[in-house]
Parts: C-alpha cells; structure tokens; sequence
C-alpha cells in the first residue's frame, strides 16, 4: 500500500471535528456556537457512515443537527441572547484550572493506554467487511438459537448442515439442552464446523433449500458466477440465509434492516431499552409541560 | 417453545413497573380531561397504584419468581425485587407528604405524581438492570423527571436555581457515566453485568480500568459522594421539601442498589478499584460529617447528612471487594448486600421522616427550614417534637433505632470483610454526626421557644400518616431487626 | 437443681416496666385529663410506682431461684420476653446472631435488684415530689423508659443489647435532665452531658468491634460454653488464637473509656454535676444509685478480660483513685447542696473504680449497693430539704433545720454516718472492703491505701460540712419570707422561676409558708432508704461475706488480695472519718451563726488571726491549713481544671470541629462551574488513581 | 476509510470529548453549556459506533440509538429548565444563579 488514502481523509475529517469542537467553546455568541455545533455534528454522521453504520449517520443528521439544533437555535433566538456582550467572560482561575485539568483527563487516559491499547485481541480487518468468508466467535450472534436449530433440525437445510459435521459436535448438540446456555467449547466447536462447511464443497442444492429465502445477492451469485470459483463465499452466504439471525451479515451491520430485526428481536436484549425510551420520552414530554406552563 | 420463557413472563416479571406505568398515564389524562378540579383524586389514585405495586412486588418477592428477563437485560432477581420495594414504600410515604405540602403551597399540579411514579420506575429499572445501557436509561428516567420536580415551585427562584443545579450538573455527570460504559464495552464487548463478571477478570485493560473510573463518577455523582456531591446541598434546599424528601430516598436507594450490582459483578478485578472506593468512603464520611455541623437550615444539614450516610454505603461497596477472598470475605460480601439494603430502608425511613416532620410543621402557613424554627418545639408540640427526636436519633446511629442497626449490619460487614480501617472511621466520624442531630434535639428540647405560643399545627391526613408510618418503621424495626431482615436477607 | 426455677418470669423483669412506658406514653396525660388532677395522678404515679415494684417482686422470685440453684456456675439463661424461658433470636443475619435474652446470674440479678428496689421507692418519692407538675405523666412514662433500659443493660446476654440499654439510659438522662430546663446558666449543660458521653460510647462500640474481631462473637457466655467471656476465661478464642494480655489490654482499654464516660470518672466526669438540673428524684435514681454505676457494672461483667491485662486494672485503680480524691476536694467548696452530692457521687464513683482496679470487682460491687443505698437517701434527702425551703438549693441560706424537719433530718443523718465509713453502719463495711484491697496492689498499694485514707476524711468532712450548714447551724434564712413571695437569693436552681412548669410539692400548697415536712410518699422511702443505709452493710462483712461469696460466679478470679487486716484497715478507716468528722466540727461548730467559714475568710483574710485571744491553736492550724489553703487549691482546682481545662477541652473540640466546618463550607461557593470544576478533579484524581494501582498490580 | 485503527477514532472521540468539558467549565451561558454536554454524548458516540466495527457487533450501535433517545428528552427538558429561569431571572448567567451556597 503506498498511500493511505483512508487515513488522510479521516485525518482531514477528524482535523474539522475538532475545530469546530473547539470553535463551540471558543465562540462568544451563542448562535454561532450552535452554528458550529452543527457542522460537528455533520462530521460526526460521515465518520458513523463509513464505520458502516448508516442507519444511525442518517439519525445522526436528522435528530441531531436536525431537530435539537434547531431547538436549540429556536430558544437562543426565542431569549434573544444573539449579542454575546452579556456574557463577558471573567477572568479569574476557572479556565486556565479547567483546561489543565481537562487536559490531565485526556492524557491520562491516552498516555495509560485506555484508548490506544485497551481493546481486546480481535481480527485486524473484520471478515465480512473486507469479504473473508470464514466466522469467529462472535460472528455467532445468537449462539443458543444456532444450537437449537441445528439440534431440532426442522427444515432439510439446516439437518443436512447438521449432519456434515463432525460426529462429536452433533453428540454435543443433541445434549444441549435450551434452558442452558452454550458453553465456549460448543460455540467454537459450531464456528470450526461452520468454517469447514464453508471451505467445503458447493453446499447448494435446490432441493435442499427449498424451504430456504435466499437473499437478492445469493441467488446473484449462483446465477452468474461459476461454482467453483466464489465457492467460499456462496457457502457463506448460503449460511447466512439459512441462519438468518443467529449468524452475522456484518457487511449490512448498519443497516435499518439489521438494526431493526435486532431491536424487536425477543431473543436480543434491545426491547426492553427501546421500550423504556418511551417512557423516557414522556418523562421528556410531562417535564416540558410542567416547565412551559406560565408561573403560579 | 414451553420452557423457555415467554414475553409474557418477562412483562409479569416487570408488572409492578407496568401498574405505575398505567397509574401514571391514568393521572395524567384524568387531571386533565376527567376530574379537572377535585386535585384530591390524584394523591388517592397515585397511593392506590403505587399499593397495588407493591402488593405485587411483596408477592413476587415472597413467591421468588425472579429471573433474568427481556434477554437478559433485566435481573429480576431478590436485589431488584426487595430495592423496588424500597422504592415503592419510599414513593408511597412520598405521595402522602406532597399530598399536604402541595396543598400548603397551591402547587397541585396534576403532573406531580406521574412524574413520580415514573421516576420511580426509573430507579426501580436502575435497581434491576442487568446491562449498563438499561441502567444509563433508569437513571436518566430518574434524574429526568427530579429535574422538574426540583423546579417545580415556579414561584420560588430558590426551586428554579435548584433545578438548573441540578440538570447542568446531573447531565455532566451522565456524559461520564455514558464515556465509562463505552469504555467497559470496548474493554469486555459486553454491558451485560451478569457476562462482565465472568469476563473483566480477563480483559484487565487501561480501558476497562478508566471505564469503571468513570461508572464510579457516574453513580458516585448520584449517590452523592464527595467530591461530587456539591449539588446535594443546593438542590436540597431549593427544591420544594416534599421532592427533597422523595429525592433524598429513591435517588440514594436507586443509585447504591446500582452501585452493589455494578461493583459485585466488578469484585474479579477488586483491586483495581477498592483504593479508589476506599478512598471516596473516608472523604465522604469525613467531610460529609463535618460541614452537616455549621449547618442552619435543616434542609442542608439532612443534605450533607445524606453525603455521610452515603459514606457509610460506600464502606458496604467496599467490602464487596472481599466477596472473592475465600469463604468469610464471600460472607463479608453477602453482609455487605443485605447490611445495604437493610440500611437504605433505614435511611428513607429517618429522612422522610425527618423532612414529613418540616412538612407537618409548614402546615402553619410558615415554611419551617431553619434550624433556628424548631426552637422549643417539644413545649408546644411535643408529639411531632419527638418523633423528630427519633428520627435524629435514628439517624445519629444510636440504638435502640433503625439506623443503629442498619450502621451496625454495615459494620459488621466490614469487620469480616477486614475493612478495619474503614470500620474505625465510621465509627469515629459517627460521633460527629452527633454533633449536629442533637443540635437540633436540643434546639427542639433545650431551648425556649421564640414565639410565645405558635397556633398548632393543623392537622394533615398526609403528612401526619407518612411521619407516623416512618417513626413507626423506624422503631419497630430497630428493636425488631429480624421482621426486616426476612426481606432484605433475601439478597444474598 | 441446674435449671433456674421460674426462668419464664425473667421477661416480666424488664417488661413490667416497659408495659408502664406504654400505658403511660399513650393514656398518661388522659387519665389526668379525664379523671381530675388529684385522682388522675394518683392512678399514674401509683401504677408506675406499683409496677416497678411488681418487677421488684419478680426479681425476688428469680433471686430467690438463683440461690436455690445448684452447680458451680449459678448461670442461666432466659428470655427478655415475658413467658418465654428460652431466649429468642433479636438480630440472627448471616453468622451474626445475638439474643433478645437475658442473662441471669448474680451479678444481672443483684442489680435488677438494685435498680427496682430503689427505683420504686424513688418512684414513690416522685409521687409526692412531682404532685403539682403540670407534665407529671411525661415524668413517670421516662422514668418507666429509664428503669426498662437499666434493665435492659444489667440483664442483656449480649455486649450488643447491652450497648442499646446503654444508650437507652443515656437517652432517658438526657430527657430527664432536659425535664425542668430553664436556667440559661446550665443551658449547655445536655450538650456537654451528650458529648461526654459520646467520646465514652465510641471506646465502648470499638471495644465491641475488638471483641468481636477477636472472639467472633459478641455473646458473654452461652450454656454450651461458646460466649467471648467462656472464652476469655479459657484463654483461647473460637478460631484458637490464644488470648493475650495484648489483646485484652486493648479490649479492656476500650471499655474502660466507655465505662469513664457513663461512669463520670476524670477527665469525663464533667457532665454529672450538671446534669442535677433535673428534679431530684431524676438525680438520686439517675445520677446516683443506678445509671453512673453502669460503667463499674459494665467492668464487672467484662472482668474476664479486665483481669487479663494488669495494665488495665492498674489504670482503672488510678483513675478511679484520682477521681476520687480530685472529685471530694471540689465537693469541699460547692455550696450549692445537690453540687456537693453529685460531686460526692463522682468521687464515690472513683472508690467504686478503685476497687475493680485492685480486682476486687465483688468489693466495688458491694460499694455501687451500699451507695446505692445511702446516696439515693441523701438525694432524697436533700430533695426534702429543697422542697422543705421552697426550692432553695443553696446551703448559704439554710441551716437550723433539724428541728425543723425532724424526719428529714434524722433519716439523713443514717446517710451521713453510712457515707462517713462509721461502723457498723453501711458505707465503711464496702469502703473499707475496697481500701483493703487497694492496699494490696503492687508494690504500692500502702500508697494507694493512704490516699484513700485521705479522700475519706475528706468525705466526712465535706458531709459533715454539709450537715452543719444545713441542719444544725443556725437559721440564716427568713421563713415568714419563704413562700410569701416564692423563693430568694439567685440560686441557679433549675426548679427555680420556671413559671410555667412544676412547683411541685410547693404549688401544691399554694398559700402556705414556713418550712414544711414533706408528705408520707416522699419520707417512706426516706425511712426505708435509712434503715438500708444503716443495716445493709451487714450482708458483707468480712466475718460473714454473703454478699461476695454470691457475686463470685460472676466474677473473673484475681489476684486481688487485702493489703492490711480487717481489723488495722477498720481502725484507720474509722479514724479518717473521725478526723474529717472533728475537723468539720472545730470549723463549723463555733460558727453556727454565720455557718460560712470559706466565704469569710476570704473576705476577712488577716483579721482572723487578731481573733480573740481563747484561739485554739488547733482550730486555727486547721483553719488554716485545711480551709484558706486547702480550700484555696479545691477552688483552684475547681476553678481551672474542671471549669477551665475539661470543659475548655470539651468545648474546644466542639469549637475546633466546628471551625473546620465553617472553613470547608466555603468550598461550596454555589457556582455551578465551581461544582463541575471540583467533579472534573474527582474524576482526574479517580481515573488516574485507579490507572495507577492496575498499573502496580498488572506490573506485578 | 477501512484501514483507519479503530484506536484513531478512540483518541479522536476522547479528544471531542474533553472540548466537551472544558466548555461545560469555562462557559457562562447554560444553553452553550448545554451544547457541550451534547458534544460529549456525541463523542461517546463515536466511541460505540468505532468499538461497534471493531468488534462486528451491532451492539455499538444500538446503544447510539439509546443515547440519542436519551438527548433528545434531555433537550426537551433542559431547555425547558433553562427557558423558565430566564423568565424569572431575565438573565442567563449561570454566575448569577448564586443565591444557595456555604
């Protein structure tokens, strides 16, 4: 690789987020400083778009800079507080204080390695971003329901994966029991499997995955591509549409699709959350009224 | 799939939760649209729900149905079980001082009492959380909705500044509690607590360490631990005293009930955290004690009263570091869990108590804060006079009351869990405490009153039902440990 | 016989008394309203007269078993709940368990004995005294609450239960005391009495903590043998960590501070004098017969432990002979008669110390009875004398009184003999038991014995000080004065000028004058009391020693021995009283008409030597020595150590403390970037202290 | 911008986040205040979405959705707060909301 043409958009991206951070703070009128904010807050949604997760870049843009800033911008002119003469900034120890303390805050965590070093061993580049077809542990998202499925077996599909695997693991998954949850062993013994199946031979067979929705990009390829050479990646795919929540489809993480089948999905622990914002929502919502309302 | 749960089951586990939910839906739509004039109704519906509430609270404790629900982002287990009955009694006494003390004030809003309900499903959720992220939102419900509480004597700028104190304050602390929890994800790919505790122990990174940092200062914030307790004091004497009081109880119940979640399924990798821990406990014992004294308003001395008793608290967390140290450390730890929650029903006893006691004697016209007020109160109304005595008394830690034995059960926790030192402190930093509960014990007993005969107090169904209720608790369960202790030993 | 006969009943002991508190907190005031002054009072003064005495009557049943009892150890345990004759569990949480239970054995029984007898007849007195108060049911419903918790301390089976009746009795003094406050003068008086009492109870709840550290348990003894007392006496702990001197001289210490407080022993001792602010009957039950004594009752039950540490028995001698000597020179010059007691009784008090110190707990336990008995008549006695002279407290203005009050005076003239150490009367047989011992301390001991010495003859002067300004100086007040327009002089007597509030017995009467005998209820136990003081030696005479002998299971064996003969000790004893005794005689006698000798003198100073010419050399090298000097160094003593240097010290940690919180307040600036500033130094100093120990940690 | 370490985006939210408090210390006005703390939630943001695609998980970004849920109410009620101490103080100094303190 001779130039990091990623790195050099992202330094350019992050150089931006900063300024106006610090224009945000910097500024003395309110209304610029909103005004800064907002372009932050643009930044921010490219970075979460390219770290593929569109959805919330979208959110991003139109609750964030949308909605609140023009809240926000509504009750600075609503107050009047354009003329920033009102607020003269005083002297005193405060600020010289706060920046050096804020800057201990940041190069403690930095030179302590919390935000260079902390992060646990992963795949440097992430299988199914850049197109590896094999899984780790935790491309296995709902490991107790893979373990039921290929246990119960219920559609030909998956009793025909099951019995591809080795005759260990299928003994270990006939024990599994639902009440339990599976232990390390049997998630990396699934994944090797699954990895086998995957590097094994052409796994499709129209009979078998009759029962089977193929995704618009599966049946793509198994129109036009010849077998033999995206072999990996039509099993892998083949593999995703058969467990279609149980394993990752990471290459549309972001995507609202994902994202919502995992927010209303019994079996992930988002429903309880998400329900709960509702009531946050209208703790939000009676606060206002309470507060709107003239005095007395 | 019959076996595995349903969400049905899940919504059962919650359903205390729900009837507050509806209770408070019910109350907002009915003052608006039904029962525009009769404010009575609200405090009455408000009590039934939050009753019902604790009924099924009572029972599923009782019957021990709880489990892990909504996929495991809720524990419903004895700790979440018997904090939400905390809470649920906390709100109950709540409802009946705002009852009279709205009254007093012609602050009957009809948005009072959902607000609470709902804040107390927060703190209740905060209690239960088995995620981080379900524990961010409880909080966040929570403070959201004491927010406008504390301001929500419009007419009074003292109650106002409470509020914006309070929120620009509140939130900074949550943006940190928010940073510590991403680094915990980032550190252990987990904000599930029960799944943290089996994985910390192997992910000792500097991230994982600046994250629980941070979820101290989060949690430390709404605990009021020194030094990030300086809002308690301000916010307490602004905010109209029927809020301070519900505050003072379901914020400190909620926040440390998250704290021994939090920090029980942290105990792997305790000695990363125990200094720190140990460390906030002496400075919030100390200093806590230590301004309560110069105080003149009551409501700022139950304020920095409250940072000590937090102190003490955190003597109970820090014993749960020694959960792991073998056998008596895991009985240490399991003291510290029921000496916990034994002591936060203590405290929403003495302090409501003591604040219903304010209340009662505002019924005069006048708002009774300052020390001063109390002057020979025990000629004049020597009843309220002494359930006041009792509650100080409680509250100073001195037996035969509750707060005696919630301090003790700490106490013990901390002697087996070899937290000498800490032990010692408290016990030292109790005498001071002395101090200044008997200062007013001895306003109230010693002194003559300034005003010759103050007209009585009028009597306030309310007020005088939560005072009663809480000198009666207070008591009883300090002579009679063991009653309590069949619910709080649950959590073990 | 190993079981104790009627051990279901040992509940009623403590419940008869609280099912007083009860009644009386909830329809006291009612049945006043209701039934008319005169009746209602009776039916509450009686019933909580009647039901102490009921649990007087209990306590003889059980005294009674006790004796009936066979076996070595006379041990047994009972429940505090009435009916039940197994204890129940109070607090059982995880490992911890302690009983509602009590523990009897001669010790616990002998004071219930102590605390219903008396405190009955106290109650009896207060049913008279207090006639005319206008709260006369808020009295009895403490004095009910005052005499469970005693109760509750003294039968406790547990150091824990122990500590809730400890601070329970603090409680009911502190309200009791708090009864009638009017005077400004002692209006810091319940502060400095709560403070006090505070720095003993934080040595006594670490004492607790050390024990339980150690021993694991906070129970005194269990029938199976697994107490921290069993254990003490075995020498091993539960875990069979040996029991060291060590460790005991840390335990013991810690007590002791506890003991000093409750105890009133130097430096602690300042609360007590002014806690006789209360009614007298408060002060003679109180501050007198029962509570002060807990702390040598609390040493008493602890001596398994006291007499592991020679250290500790040493310092309890010292301090308690200190105390003793420090607090009769300041009695020497209070004029104020119920100072004069309540220093006595500190002094008192230190012999009582003295006496534990030398491990002669039995001695210093015949001691807290003996006193028990003739301090509770001179309290009384002098309450009858107050309430004989309209409330005048100060014995300037009194004097002539024996013929005047001739019950009082007799029945107070058996408590000055008893307090002197005459023989045979009750007083010398325990003073002189605790001298006994003390002299066999050490290599010192005759040391010790002669202060001793020296603080009785200053006893029986200051007593016999008191009886001559009193009763048989010449009258110095004007009785067509008393009465008529209430009461002279600026006395600092609490029961003075407090308008709306008891006159008692003087209300009553409103229009009489002169002085008047008290009614029946207040000399009956006045006569009682008497007759104890006079007898009650008698159960512990070294000839016969019941009253050791039955106290012996309770007590740790020591080394304690008598440092003279009974009959040496008995001479010198006696011959110290005399010598008070003539000494107060040759000062006071001659002066009956002014009965002020100290005030003179110092006003008169060199005109006493140009007296007439028929001096009596003795008299004026008496004079001379003991009253300008002498007296001089007690007012000093009074003056700088106990008014200036412990109070000062007292109120100096308050001020000290206070001034910090004055000084941090200020941090709290109300600016909300001040708050946030002082959160984000919290959060740097958490993050890095935190980075900084997983650094240490993940180094190693 | 695959190749760019997710340590980058750690130490750049880290960054936006400290900015973030040195505005909530040093400014006067509680709205700008107000916008600092939303800067810091951003920043935390940031933090779970590049955590998120580190780990291929979908976690990081459904707590985003929370927190942005959470900013929104906090919006509604701070401005709120803050609306309603300018009618009664006609100022919008925080230094002058001073009147409880010691």
């Amino acid at each position: 690789m001779s130039f990091n043409w990623s790195l050099m958009v992202f330094f350019i991206l992050a150089g931006i987020s900063v300024g106006s951070a610090l224009l945000v703070v910097a500024n003395r009128n309110p209304v610029r400083s909103a005004l800064f904010l907002v372009v932050n807050f643009f930044v921010l949604a490219i970075f979460f778009l390219t770290l593929s997760a569109q959805f919330i870049a979208a959110v991003q843009v139109i609750v964030y800079a949308g909605a609140i800033m023009v809240l926000f911008l509504f009750v600075i002119m609503l107050l009047n507080l354009g003329a920033p003469e009102a607020l003269k900034e005083r002297g005193g120890l405060q600020m010289p204080v706060a920046i050096a303390l804020a800057v201990v805050f940041i190069s403690s965590l930095g030179l302590a390695g919390s935000l260079t070093t902390g992060l646990p061993p992963t795949r440097a580049t992430p299988a199914t971003v850049d197109g590896s077809p094999y899984f780790t542990n935790r491309d296995i998202l709902l490991p107790a329901d893979l373990a039921q499925k290929l246990r119960n077996g219920a559609d030909p599909a998956t009793a025909y994966l099951r019995d591809q695997m080795h005759p260990e693991v299928q003994a270990k998954l006939a024990a599994y029991r639902d009440s339990d949850a599976p232990s390390v062993e049997l998630i990396s013994d699934m994944k090797r499997e699954l990895n086998r199946l995957v590097d094994g031979p052409n796994l499709y067979d129209p009979q078998r995955f009759s029962s089977v929705r193929l995704s618009r990009e599966t049946q793509k390829l198994l129109n036009s591509a010849s077998p033999m050479t995206d072999r990996k990646r039509i099993n892998r795919l083949l593999l995703q549409d058969v467990f279609p929540l149980e394993i990752t489809k990471s290459d549309q993480m972001g995507s609202v699709e994902t994202i919502g089948k995992a927010m209303f999905d019994a079996k992930q622990p988002w429903l309880l959350p998400f329900e709960l914002t509702s009531i946050l929502l209208l703790v939000g919502i009676v606060g206002s009224v309470v507060l709107a309302r003239r005095r007395g | 799939m019959p076996g595995s749960p349903t969400i049905w089951d899940d919504l059962t586990l919650i359903l205390p939760l729900i009837v507050l939910w509806i209770t408070s839906f019910v109350l907002l739509l009915g003052d608006v649209v039904v029962w525009k004039k009769n404010r009575d109704l609200n405090p009455i519906l408000a009590i039934v729900g939050t009753l019902i509430a604790l009924g099924i609270a009572v029972y599923q404790t009782i019957s021990l149905t709880g489990d892990k629900a909504f996929a495991r982002s809720l524990n419903m287990d004895a700790l979440a079980q018997v904090s939400m009955i905390a809470l649920l009694v906390t709100g109950l006494l709540a409802i009946l001082l705002a009852w009279t003390y709205l009254k007093n004030r012609g602050l009957e809003r009809g948005e009072y009492y959902p607000l609470m309900l709902l804040s107390v499903s927060g703190a209740a959720l905060m209690g239960a959380a088995n995620d981080l992220i379900v524990l961010f939102i409880g909080l966040e419900i929570l403070s959201f909705a004491l927010y406008v509480m504390a301001g929500f004597s419009r007419s009074d700028i003292r109650s106002e500044e409470a509020s914006i104190k309070y929120f620009l304050l509140g939130a900074f602390a949550s943006a940190f509690l928010l940073y510590g929890i991403a680094l915990v994800y980032g550190a252990t790919q987990t904000t599930q607590l029960s799944e943290l505790a089996s994985r910390v122990h192997s992910a000792q990174t500097p991230m994982l360490v600046a994250g629980i940092g941070l979820l101290i200062v989060g949690l430390g914030f709404k605990a009021a631990v020194i030094p990030f307790h300086q809002w308690t004091p301000d916010v307490y004497e602004g905010a109209p005293t029927s809020v301070t009081a519900y505050m003072a109880g379901a914020a400190k119940i909620a926040a440390f009930v998250a704290m021994l979640r939090v920090f029980d399924s942290l105990a792997p990798v305790s000695s990363v955290w125990l200094g720190a821990i140990q460390a906030l406990a002496v400075l919030t014992m100390v200093f806590g004690n230590l301004l309560a004294i110069a105080q003149t308003n009551v409501k700022r001395m139950l304020a920095y009263s409250s940072i000590a008793h937090a102190g003490y608290l955190m003597v109970a967390i820090a014993t749960l570091a020694h959960r792991l140290d073998g056998p008596r450390g895991a009985q240490a730890g399991e003291l510290a869990m029921t000496g916990s929650l034994f002591y936060l029903f203590a405290y929403t006893f003495m302090t409501l108590g003591a604040f219903g006691v304010l209340i009662y004697l505002s019924n005069r016209g006048k708002d009774y804060q300052q020390i001063e007020d109390l002057r020979g109160l025990v000629r004049h109304d020597p009843r309220t006079a002494y359930a006041m005595l009792f509650f100080m008394l409680s509250l100073g830690g001195i037996p035969p009351t509750m707060g005696f034995m919630g301090k003790w059960q700490i106490f013990y926790a901390a002697l087996s869990g070899g937290e000498i030192m800490l032990a010692i402190v408290m016990a030292l930093t109790s005498v001071m405490a002395a101090f200044y509960y008997l200062k007013i014990v001895y306003v109230m007993c010693f002194e003559e009153p300034r005003e010759a005969a103050p007209a009585p107090a009028q009597f306030s169904f309310g007020a005088s039902l939560s005072v009663l209720l809480s000198a009666a608790a207070t008591i009883l369960f300090g002579i009679m440990p063991g009653l309590l202790y069949t619910l709080t030993g649950l959590v073990r | 016989m190993h079981e104790l006969p009627s051990a279901n009943l040992v509940g009623l002991i403590t419940g008869l008394p609280l099912l007083g508190f009860l009644f009386h907190a909830f329809f006291g005031k009612l049945i006043i309203t209701r039934m008319g002054n005169a009746v209602g009072k009776r039916v509450v003064g009686g019933l909580a007269t009647a039901l102490v005495f009921a649990s007087f009557g209990v306590s003889l049943i059980i005294f009674s078993g006790l004796l009936s009892m066979e076996g070595e150890h006379k041990r047994a345990f009972a429940s505090l709940i009435p009916f039940l004759s197994k204890p129940v569990a109070w607090i059982d949480i995880a490992g911890f368990k302690a009983n509602f239970g009590a523990l009897v054995d001669p010790l616990s029984i002998l004071m219930c004995l102590i605390v219903t007898g008396i405190g009955g007849l106290i109650h009896l007195y207060a049913t008279g005294y207090m006639a005319a108060d206008k709260d006369y049911a808020r009295f009895f419903t403490y004095m009910n609450l005052f005499i469970f918790f005693m109760l509750v301390l003294v039968l406790a089976d547990n150091i824990l239960l122990m500590f809730v009746g400890w601070e329970g009795v603090g409680l009911c003094s502190y309200l009791l005391i708090s009864f009638w406050y009017e005077d400004t003068e002692n209006s810091k008086a319940g502060n400095k009495a709560f403070i006090v009492n505070r720095v003993g109870d934080v040595g006594y709840a670490l004492g607790i903590m050390a024990i339980f550290a150690f021993f694991g348990t906070l129970t005194f003894y269990t029938a199976d043998g697994k107490g921290f007392l069993d254990a003490a006496i075995a020498g091993k702990a539960a875990n069979g960590a040996d029991f060291t001197a060590e460790i005991a001289l840390v335990i013991g210490l810690l007590l002791f501070v506890g003991a000093c407080g409750k105890s009133a022993q130097f430096p602690l001792h300042v609360w007590l004098p002014d806690a006789m602010a209360g009614p007298t009957p408060v002060s003679a039950l109180i501050h007198a017969a029962t509570m002060v004594t807990a702390g040598v009752v609390m040493l008493t039950r602890m001596s398994p432990i006291i007499v592991k540490s020679e250290t500790v028995l040493l310092v309890v001698a010292v301090v308690g002979l200190f105390t003793a000597i420090f607090a009769a020179t300041i009695a020497l010059t209070q004029n104020d008669i119920k100072k004069v007691l309540a220093y006595s009784t500190v002094s008192q008090l230190g012999y009582m110390f003295l006496g534990c110190g030398a491990g002669a707990f039995g001695a210093g336990m015949f001691h807290v009875t003996t006193h028990a008995f003739f301090k509770a008549l001179l309290f009384l006695g002098a309450g009858s004398v107050i309430h004989a002279l309209h409330h005048e407290q100060d014995m300037r203005r009194m004097g002539g009184l024996s013929k005047k009050i001739k019950v009082t005076y007799l029945t107070m003239l058996a408590g000055w003999v008893a307090i002197c150490g005459i023989p045979p009367f009750a007083g010398f047989w325990s003073k002189d038991e605790i001298l006994g011992y003390a002299a066999g301390i050490h290599s010192f001991g005759m040391l010790i014995y002669a202060v001793g010495l020296i603080t009785a003859a200053l006893t029986a002067f200051y007593m016999s000080r008191l009886m001559w300004k009193t009763f048989w100086s010449d009258q110095r007040f004007d009785e067509a004065a008393l009465g008529a327009h209430g009461h002279g002089g600026d006395s600092h007597d609490a029961l003075h000028d407090h308008g709306n509030d008891a006159h008692s017995v003087h209300d009553a009467q409103p229009h009489s004058s002169g002085v008047k005998e008290s009614p029946p209820s207040m000399l009956v136990p006045l006569v009682i009391l008497a007759a104890l003081s006079v007898v009650g030696g008698f159960i512990g005479t070294p000839f016969n020693n019941f009253f050791e002998h039955f106290l012996e299971p309770s007590i740790a064996r020591s080394e304690a021995h008598h440092g003279v003969s009974f009959l040496t000790g008995a001479a010198l004893g006696t011959i110290a009283a005399a010598i008070g005794i003539a000494l107060a005689y040759t000062l006071y006698a001659k002066r009956r008409a002014t009965g002020e000798l100290l005030t003179e003198a110092q006003k008169a100073g060199n005109l006493l030597y140009q007296a007439p010419a028929n001096l009596w050399y003795v008299d004026r090298f008496f004079y001379d020595l003991f009253v300008i000097r002498g007296g001089n160094i007690a007012v000093a003593l009074w003056r700088v150590v106990d008014q200036n240097i412990i109070d000062g010290l007292v109120n100096a940690v308050a001020g000290i403390t206070g001034l910090f919180s004055e000084l941090f307040r200020r941090l709290q600036t109300g600016y909300i970037r001040a708050y946030a500033l002082s959160m984000l130094t919290g959060v740097v100093l958490v993050v890095i202290a935190l980075l900084w120990s997983a650094m240490r940690t993940m180094g190693k | 911008m695959l190749g760019v370490p997710t340590e980058y985006f750690l130490v750049l939210s880290g960054i936006l986040f400290t900015i973030g408090v040195i505005g909530v210390l040093i400014k006067r006005n509680p709205i700008v205040i107000f916008m600092c703390i939303e800067l810091m939630l951003n920043a935390v943001n940031l933090t779970f979405i590049a955590l998120g695609r580190h780990f291929v998980h979908v976690n990081g970004q459904m707590y985003v959705i929370f927190v942005m849920a959470v900013a929104a109410a906090e919006v509604a009620i701070g401005l709120g707060i803050i609306v309603a101490l300018f009618r009664s103080k006609e100022t919008i100094n925080i230094d002058e909301v001073n009147l409880m303190k010691y």
